[in-house]
């Protein structure tokens, strides 16, 4: 399963990139399982996330070509 | 209704006038509410230099379009103009612009100021804030009027 | 705070830069809300062509100015600035501009649409229009946004 | 005791004057007194009245030097 990683302002900084192509060679991938490969440690509440850009959870299912990003809690314009 | 993102300076003004010409009726309408709002050089008493602001692009248009679409189904408003500066800018610069067209001004009120709680509030932006003393850091919380904010369509009496 | 009547073309983006320029100190407000009023080409289901509008010279400054000062001791509030056409005025005119600044959105919304309600509803002004039929007639009932005009400050949630 | 008085809008047109000057030599003198003097009819409610730029009512007693406007509703901006 080919996805599309983002993240935005301080994680960010954080991570070192801004996104990245991640391949997952397994049946059910969710959210949090995207995470733990891309940081090697479990969602932190604190961290916000989008699949295909609308806001949704850990839990959530992904399939091939979905754009997903991680980032901080807005603060607004 | 229009939306748009900009790296540029921002003439609030001018866009409403550019938008009421190509987009409005002439005649139709009695009014229009704007808020403009603009960087202040403090903020949680710390003095600020210059600002960077962070979006996504493409999630941050299409939210705040929705956001737009929500407003004009609960008021009855003609039209809407949204206009959001990112990236670099520095204090007195304007940031955002919000102005809604409509017969009466009660929804006008009503509208302009779901929308710019919304994204003042919750839009996908993130604020990057350098200090006069040049401490560069990530704002983490916005405290502007706690408690206007909330993501609910309530009418005002 | 300025108030001001004029015969004059109104070009109410201008006047709202002009002011802030030269009465806000720059970088401390956070925003600014403002309602401009035009002259619409219809009334109570009437084609107009044109308007005249009558005030009272002097007095009418004088209780907007009034109105003003309420509104700027009711809120938190910078500064406002309100600019009203009279005389002869054609559809698509801009009659009215209030504009409100302040550190919080939430003032100005509720400062602006104070001044706006008092002056489309009790403010000394009296309407002249001409039809399309070229009837001229006196407006003896203003029916805009009835139920919202009432001069009592409410501060709304 | 002399007096300036004003009409506005559709009273203007009615009275068929913008303003004129009104002398009465009486010691008390009301706003519903003036307008007697000046439309020969009792005050109609319909028609608001301001003593030096304040509104007040037919009861109003008049110094000499005052200027009393009389008008119909008035209609906003």
């Amino acid at each position: 399963m080919d996805l599309k990683v983002r993240y935005f302002a301080s994680l960010r900084d954080r991570m070192g990139r801004s996104e990245e192509k991640v391949s997952i060679d397994q049946g059910k991938v969710t959210v949090a399982d995207l995470w733990k490969k891309v940081s090697n440690a479990p969602l932190p509440e604190t961290i916000l996330v989008a699949v295909n850009m609308e806001y949704t959870d850990a839990a959530h299912e992904l399939k091939s070509g979905d754009e997903v990003a991680f980032f901080p809690p807005v603060t607004g314009g | 209704m229009k939306v748009f993102i900009t790296k540029d300076v921002l003439d609030p003004y001018k866009e409403i006038l550019d938008y009421e010409k190509a987009a409005l009726p002439p005649g139709k309408h009695g009014g229009v509410v704007s808020f403009v709002g603009t960087m202040r050089d403090f903020n949680d008493g710390q003095d600020v230099r210059a600002m960077n602001l962070d979006y996504y692009p493409g999630m941050t248009e299409h939210h705040i379009e929705r956001v737009c679409q929500e407003a004009m189904n609960e008021w009855d408003v003609m039209d809407c103009l949204v206009a959001h500066r990112v990236g670099e800018m520095i204090p007195t610069d304007p940031i955002v612009l919000v102005a809604v067209w409509s017969a009466h001004r009660k929804d006008s009120f009503d509208a302009c100021r779901y929308i710019i709680n919304y994204l003042k509030e919750s839009a996908p932006f993130w604020k990057c804030e350098v200090t006069t003393a040049g401490k560069k850091h990530w704002v983490e919380k916005n405290s502007e009027d706690p408690g206007v904010a909330k993501r609910v369509v309530r009418k005002s009496a």
